[in-house]
């Protein structure tokens, strides 16, 4: 029967949540006695993942769960569909939310900070409404500010499913060496020397 | 702010070439759009932001800027800001004054060094600053460059078909059950003297077993009531649940004829009397 | 390539549309020279048609277009998806199912004896309802009260073998203590203080 195959439930499920559909809460859908466990439904979940290999769909696992989307190839056709077109994000909006994902939780002055320049209280607006930022706590200190961190929405739309997913941040370059370089008495210079080829041109 | 014999070698950001000559500022009466002026701010996200592209546009490594020259352009830029009386946000003046500060600083005799002292470069904190700026700067275009929902990826939002929403049962779970039990436990105080302790409670279930069984037929006859299959234990638990039964009246023995089957009824045996409650319906 | 594969963009289309789409409105999808006609348009969703065939999706054709919808046979699964999240039960029915359990067969009175405080009708619809407790006889009082105890479904819920596999009081005893480590500030307590007039004498 249609209805006894676990894969089918899943797929009618998650072709009509239209969402992404935790692990839990596809669980509970079922009643005690058919009710899979973990392993049979990962199971039934990665034959769905290779039914769709070679379709317009895939399977994707995002932080909320599991969804079903259209593959990105065919994102130009789709988008005809609607008459608006997705909203582009501003340099400062994008710069913000980036600070939040990787240093969260943080404050709007320690964004600031980051930035060298205000943060306009629109940004945070549009963040938060989208629920993609939210208030996850206050510091302790004077004034009290928000700490603000993202939210699962926003792995969720950006198709990432922990903040781990997030691509590596840049690393810092040491400044250590160029000090040393620049301090010429000092000793147990020559192996620091030779590890950066930087020039130095003091003024 | 700016210094004669520190005038910069390498290109200037002329504003614009009049016939080839450069202007740097812009003439008093210069109608310039307001739309224009938007344009020109929203290029850079602050001064940090300025200060990288001046860095970038001369393949300068952050790590060893030359102070002088970029803080020249910078000042430049921001008197153009100033001349084309666009408001200008107040952290970019005080960027240009740690400029200010930073090369007057380098230009300073250095003090001799104490033993075991190290010097700190006056651009230090600048440039931790560009560098933590610039890799934010890329995160976001990184973040930018991320599939999203909407934009690059469609979520599937097949046609359910129409049902009834059924009403859901809460979830118990037995910790729950047991720890409201110990609560009732504890008031009366049933810990240390009720008889609950010493009871099994396949007793207790056997009695609610038989009792079911005879109200629903209205009686049964005795022997039908054990279960051979259940071996001794099972035999004897249902005779103590009888006997229980019996003691609190709630069941009753009948024996119609002398040496004939005894039957088991419940007191109250009549039909209809018994609420039915429909069993795994 | 898969984007000129009329099939799959009519799939990655329609998956996405959320609404039935008529043809007309899928030919103006494509540009001049991809359009396909609408002989062509017809061919391919009748594949799309066919390969969905023994899936949990189907293609169909209503008056507004074609659209993609989840088969009739998942309706029941599938409407699980909208349901509320179930409440809680209160402690009242939580302490009363588990005298009933313990001490079953038992009255409505001999309950409310246990507890101090009168137990609510609603409290044995609802476990009758969910057919977790079934009146089992009549105690031969003058009122004739039912006598309540738990069902096979009650055994099958918490998933025991026999009423024998509930903790026994020790167990209980032991649960609590380790509960209140862990909880110090018992939040059911003040309720449970003014539900009862039995005074609270915490070991």
């Amino acid at each position: 029967m249609l209805e006894h195959n676990l894969k089918l439930i899943l797929e009618a499920l998650l072709m009509a949540a239209g969402r992404a559909v935790p692990l839990d809460e596809m669980l509970e859908l079922f009643d005690g006695i058919e009710r899979p466990d973990r392993t049979q439904l990962r199971e039934a979940l990665d034959e769905l993942r290779r039914d769709y290999e070679g379709r317009a769909i895939e399977l994707a696992e995002t932080a909320g769960g599991f969804r079903i989307q259209v593959r990105e190839g065919f994102a130009q056709q789709v988008s005809r569909l609607w008459e608006e077109k997705p909203p582009r994000y501003s340099r400062a909006l994008l710069e913000t939310l980036a600070i939040i994902a990787y240093r969260q939780p943080i404050t709007r002055g320690e964004i600031e900070e980051i930035r060298g320049v205000a943060v306009s209280s629109n940004i945070i607006k549009t963040l938060t409404d989208r629920e993609w930022v939210r208030t996850v706590g206050h510091r302790d200190v004077p004034g009290r500010p928000a700490l603000l961190a993202t939210s699962r929405r926003f792995l969720d739309h950006f198709n990432l499913s922990s903040l781990d997913a997030l691509p590596t941040l840049a690393e810092i370059r040491d400044l250590e060496s160029i000090n040393r370089e620049l301090d010429l008495d000092e000793s147990g210079l020559p192996e620091l020397v030779k590890e950066t080829q930087v020039e130095v041109t003091l003024p | 702010m700016t210094e004669e014999h520190h005038q910069p070698t390498q290109e200037e950001m002329p504003f614009a070439l009049v016939q080839g000559v450069p202007w740097v500022t812009v003439p008093k009466d210069l109608y310039i759009p307001p739309d224009a002026l938007e344009v020109f701010l929203d290029t850079f996200e602050g001064p940090l932001d300025l200060l990288l592209y001046l860095i970038k546009r001369q393949n300068l490594d952050i790590l060893d800027i030359p102070i002088a020259d970029v803080t020249v352009q910078y000042i430049r830029y921001v008197e153009l800001m100033r001349e084309m009386n666009l408001e200008l946000a107040a952290e970019y003046l005080v960027m240009a004054a740690m400029l200010a500060e930073i090369k007057s600083r380098m230009l300073l005799p250095r003090p001799p060094l104490e033993e075991g002292e190290e010097e700190e470069d006056p651009r230090a904190e600048l440039i931790r600053r560009l560098q933590e700026y610039e890799r934010y700067k890329q995160a976001a275009a990184d973040l930018d460059a991320l599939p999203r929902v909407g934009r690059d990826l469609y979520l599937v939002a097949a046609e359910a078909p129409a049902t009834e929403t059924r009403r859901r049962d809460p979830e118990v779970s037995l910790d729950e059950l047991m720890l409201a039990f110990a609560g009732v436990l504890r008031r009366v105080d049933m810990y240390s003297h009720h008889q609950v302790e010493k009871e099994p409670l396949s007793l207790r279930e056997r009695m609610s077993l038989v009792l079911e069984r005879v109200m629903d037929r209205g009686f049964v006859e005795f022997a039908q009531l054990f279960d051979l299959e259940e071996g001794r234990m099972g035999v004897v638990v249902t005779f103590m649940a009888l006997l229980e039964l019996l003691k609190q009246s709630l069941l009753e023995l009948v024996q119609a004829d002398d040496f004939g089957p005894i039957h088991v009824r419940g007191i109250e045996g009549e039909a209809g009397v018994f609420e039915e409650v429909p069993e795994n319906a």
